[in-house]
């Protein structure tokens, strides 16, 4: 099982952010992007789960039994700066929600939701409306969407803004379960992440400040 | 004293929600009691007298519909007097009066309605006309029924409390409008021949059981406006609880 | 009586809409007594209560 | 995508008071007519199916626009953009649940609605189902406008010149259908057909533009 | 403060769709309406200056939920809770934005709705000169309905149920001097000079109120 | 000059969130709130603010000339979660429209909109749609807001989240800047700023778990 990244580049709006960047994720490898602000991290992320058009380049996924798969979106999970839940709804049902919608993907258990609010440290108040928490209550909860369905590439934008020193643990130690069990992790961040053995990538941003299409 | 918080504290005994479930189980039965000898009292007067020799027999829907408008109209000047007190002293027991009187106005409103256009359709030949008074207290119904639907969807219960008596105080301007209405726009609708400055204009022969029978409906509406108090106070006891234990279970599974 | 359906309609009205209040009261009083009664039961009692009984 | 329909019901449920506000809105609009046009029984009850559709477009126009926005905001359209689920239903569906929170009540509440406006037997029962029939319909057109708004995040303008003009078709062949049912001489039939057929057509037609237009969002 | 004005003209341009939806909307309206009068043009011309009326209105609600809920939703209503110009002021300074985004085009154009109306030349500047000074106040009662959506997680529908109410007064106050104005025998100016009176008094309550509302409902 | 606050307490809901927080700052000091997530950092600073209202105590400021204001959000800024700008706006037009609205507070020096656009490390791009921007280069405008209007309060919540390594740097830089001319600031915040000699609060989270008014 890997994940495969050739030559992308992306464009926004009239700029191109990155070129030529290229890499291989085997099962269990995680892949750190670094680099300052504006230096395209989200773009990369988002051409990656298939959310951005790309330039150039191809990204693809091929499975335990060689089969391949261009449309990587379909078994990622991606945290985005924006958590993704409604605040009118309780976590709960935030959760099942999404545990309906994104469905299983086979090769993977999933947990339940009390469980996953436990393994994000906020057991008991899975009732409460999700816009009645604190931000980095919320941003766990988000995180523990990650854990209700199975999907063997995680992606993942600043996990940890928002979060305590605990909660930074917590998902560190969140994040290597998922590798040890041969999922793969694509992680934008400021901050060390503290992952054993992650690959790293810097971003420099404008990889060309040449003029676009148009000269 | 059992209760400490400060909010509290600086009202009267009632003010206490702890002291106002002890009085309110004093007086209820005593309120069910006046308002069922009140009633037995006016529907026999209202079956009683007799007809008016124009309006005929239909005179009697007056005993209904009369009080019943008459309260419409004062559930919501209740409902706004609370608001008064959610708005200026932030008051619990207000939030909860105006939450508790919205449905019981809305039950009168639509009594007065529909005993108004079962007059209507003798008297006037048709069951609704779009004239200035009908419309107004069509329109109160309305807003009870907005009001209700407002408080539900919010469900921080004092933040509830008060977005609604902001928008009940906006509203208390239609009360004006239905009372004066008939004068301001000469409609089908009688004008006051009871509630006016120069005193009753109406025939003491109706005035009589119209007074018991309203005296009747109104502690009705009393009677059971302390008992939706006491219902929604007990509502949110069970929902403090509820949360409270939540909380202490979550924080011995997490130490 | 003339107009009886009238009259005897707007007494049955008002009676149905009044008698349907003073139930719909009654039962959700009751309801939330009951539930302070599981509550009670569960052993989750008044902060007023609880004190009182420690004194 | 029965979880995505009960989510949007809900949500729409938390928001304001659910079912009965679809009803609420309506007798409100109805109430406020007669206040302007005067309370002329005989000119209500024939204006009244041309009133009863033009509050049902106003009902599905008022939220339609963040019908996506909202989903774009807190994040969770990247989700559904990344989902294997074709796409186009999880906008079907979408719809479905805007339309059944908004516009279905309206269907319901008809009749009652009809009564205030003082409309025949026939008039009523004619309102009612081309509303059921035609209604979505303009929820579908609403969803493109709604797309589009959040693929073009400046595109305002474009949005409602590109959303009332294309619900008049429909709003017109509903309301003929209507007075045709009530007064002939014109048969009921044909507008009504057009009718199904205007809905079946954005029915496929929307969703699938709003597709296009999410796709290519620009960011 | 004229900044504020500035800014909320531009957002409602780039972002709403401002100035156009209230006409098209009204277009729409007026496109259906005939269909239910039929082509009788005394009729039609009868009615104009209240389904102008009534198209101004229900435009005013388009969009008007949103008038704080947007500014909640970024963080910029924090910061002019927060601040010392009067909050009143403020709020005042949004009605107004608000109003000349979506009512006042809709004052320009009521002359061409008017004549698609076959409205005669009285009506037309009546009805214009009635919905220049009437409008507003209903900006103003909707500003007090948006500041009570604030409270809510997403306005719709129940805010313009909350507020249609009691727009009332305005309307019949609009329409009725619109009529005086075209058919005597009743006097133009006592409606008129109400009208005013009306709309000075909303604008005095309407930003009060929403103050009020505002102040309670942050969290 | 100084910020002092006696014996606040706050409610979120229906709960105590905290009670007995005092504080007083001095011209020139700094005070950082630190505790787990939920524990209520963020709900001290609304207070403060007066964005919420508080169940007890009172904040007050008192300026260099001993007059004391009860309503301390007019002096200060507040910086939260969100970044208060308009993503169909330009930058500039937003920053514009920021300094406008807000005014100035006498008694202090405000720089002009590229200026501060420099300050965070940003100058150019202010003509680009505030949308178009990374998480961290929204974030550094929405700090530049920060220096267009003088006041002499700074109310921060976390205002380093989806900074780099120098965004970081260039914060503490900028708020020892304002320190130094004897503003005073307030900030929440998971990772160390850096400021100098700042005093710490540690906040602990649900002061009391008792029911509140009803039972
Ligand atoms: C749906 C229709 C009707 C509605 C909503 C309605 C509403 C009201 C209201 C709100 C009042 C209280 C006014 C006040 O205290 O000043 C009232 C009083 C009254 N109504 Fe009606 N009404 C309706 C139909 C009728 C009809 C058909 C009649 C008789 C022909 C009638 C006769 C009266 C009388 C006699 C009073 C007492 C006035 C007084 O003495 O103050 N109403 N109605
Ligand atoms: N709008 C709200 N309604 C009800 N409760 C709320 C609301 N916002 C926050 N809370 C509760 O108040 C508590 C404190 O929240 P607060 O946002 O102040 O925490 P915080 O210290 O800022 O946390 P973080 O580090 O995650 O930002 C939390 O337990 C939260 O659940
Ligand atoms: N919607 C957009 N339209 C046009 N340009 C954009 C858009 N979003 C981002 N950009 C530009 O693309 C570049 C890269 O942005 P990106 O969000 O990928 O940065 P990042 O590395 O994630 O930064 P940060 O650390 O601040 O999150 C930035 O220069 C930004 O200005
Ligand atoms: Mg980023
Ligand atoms: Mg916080």
């Amino acid at each position: 099982m890997y994940l495969e990244a050739a030559n992308l580049a992306a464009r926004r709006g009239e700029e191109l952010i990155f070129e030529g960047v290229s890499f291989r994720l085997e099962s269990g490898e995680a892949l750190v992007l670094t680099g300052k602000n504006g230096s395209g991290k989200s773009t990369l992320l988002r051409v990656v789960a298939g959310l951005l058009h790309r330039e150039r380049g191809s990204v693809s996924f091929t499975d335990s039994h060689g089969n391949t798969l261009r449309r990587v979106g379909e078994i990622s999970h991606y945290l985005g700066h924006r958590n993704a839940m409604k605040s009118e709804l309780t976590v709960a049902e935030n959760l099942d929600f999404w545990r309906c919608f994104l469905g299983d993907t086979q090769g993977g258990s999933t947990v339940s939701i009390d469980e996953a609010a436990e393994a994000v440290g906020l057991a008991g108040i899975t009732q409460l409306p999700f816009g009645y928490l604190s931000a980095g209550q919320q941003r766990r909860f988000a995180f523990a969407k990650l854990l209700i369905a199975y999907r063997p590439v995680w992606i993942l934008d600043e996990p940890t803004a928002a979060l305590d020193a605990s909660g930074d643990r917590l998902f560190a130690e969140l994040i290597e379960a998922h590798r040890r069990k041969g999922g793969i992790v694509l992680a934008a961040t400021h901050q060390p992440l503290g992952l054993e053995g992650a690959q790293e990538l810097r971003m420099a941003g404008f990889s060309h400040t040449g003029p676009g299409v148009w000269a | 004293m059992s209760e400490t918080s400060l909010a509290i504290t600086k009202f009267s005994d009632l003010a206490n929600p702890t002291r106002f479930l002890a009085l309110a189980a004093r007086i209820i039965p005593w309120m069910a009691g006046f308002t069922a000898l009140c009633f037995i009292v006016g529907l026999y007067l209202s079956f009683t007298t007799e007809g008016d020799y124009q309006q005929g027999e239909t005179v009697r829907i007056m005993y209904v519909h009369v009080p019943a408008a008459w309260l419409a109209m004062m559930g919501y000047t209740i409902m706004s007097l609370s608001a008064i007190g959610t708005l200026v002293w932030r008051h619990p027991l207000a939030d909860v009066s105006a939450k508790a009187a919205a449905p019981l106005g809305a039950a009168f409103t639509l009594i007065a309605l529909v005993t108004g256009s079962l007059w209507g359709k003798p008297m006037w030949g048709t069951w609704w006309v779009w004239d200035a008074r009908l419309t107004s207290v069509f329109i109160l119904f309305l807003m009870y029924l907005g009001l209700i639907a407002l408080n539900r969807a919010i469900d921080d219960p004092s933040k509830a409390a008060r977005v609604s008596a902001v928008l009940i105080l906006v509203g208390f301007v239609n009360i004006p409008i239905i009372k004066f209405s008939v004068e301001w726009w000469n409609t089908l609708h009688q004008s006051a021949s009871v509630l006016r400055l120069d005193g009753p204009a109406i025939d003491p022969e109706f005035l009589r059981p119209l007074l018991v029978m309203a005296v009747a409906f109104t502690a009705l509406f009393f009677t059971l406006h302390i008992m939706a108090m006491r219902n929604e106070i007990w509502r949110r006891r069970v929902t403090a609880q509820r949360r409270m234990a939540a909380r202490l279970a979550s924080r011995e599974g997490q130490p | 009586m003339t107009h009886a359906f009238y009259v005897y309609g707007a007494y049955g009205f008002a009676a149905l809409v009044t008698i349907a209040a003073t139930l719909w009261t009654w039962a959700d009083g009751r309801a939330r007594r009951s539930e302070m009664a599981t509550l009670e039961a569960a052993g989750i009692r008044r902060r007023s209560v609880r004190t009182k009984d420690g004194e | 995508m029965m979880a995505l329909l009960l989510r949007d019901l809900k949500l729409s449920i938390r928001a304001g008071g659910g079912a009965l506000i679809g009803v609420l809105f309506f007798l409100t609009v109805v109430a406020v007519i007669p206040f302007g046009v005067g309370p002329d029984l005989a000119l209500l009850s024939r204006i009244g199916p041309a009133i009863v559709w033009i509050g049902a477009l106003l009902a599905a126009l008022l939220g339609l626009d963040r019908l996506f926005q909202a989903e774009r905001d807190d994040g969770s359209l990247d989700l559904m953009l990344m989902h294997e689920h074709p796409l186009v239903l999880t906008l079907l569906v979408k719809c479905l649940a805007h339309w059944i929170a908004t516009s279905l009540p309206l269907v319901i509440a008809s009749p009652l609605l009809g009564l205030f406006m003082n409309m025949s037997e026939t008039a009523i029962g004619a309102t009612m189902l081309t509303l059921l029939v035609g209604s979505p319909a303009i929820t579908f057109i609403g969803a493109v406008g709604a797309a589009v708004a959040v693929a073009l995040p400046r595109g305002g303008l474009l949005v409602s010149i590109l959303v009332l003009p294309l619900t008049i078709p429909v709003l017109i062949f509903g309301v003929s259908a209507t007075y045709a049912a009530v007064e002939g001489p014109s048969p009921f039939l044909p507008p009504f057909l057009i009718l199904i057929a205007l809905t079946l057509f954005f029915a496929v037609i929307g969703p699938a533009a709003a597709t296009l237009a999410l796709r290519n969002t620009t960011d």
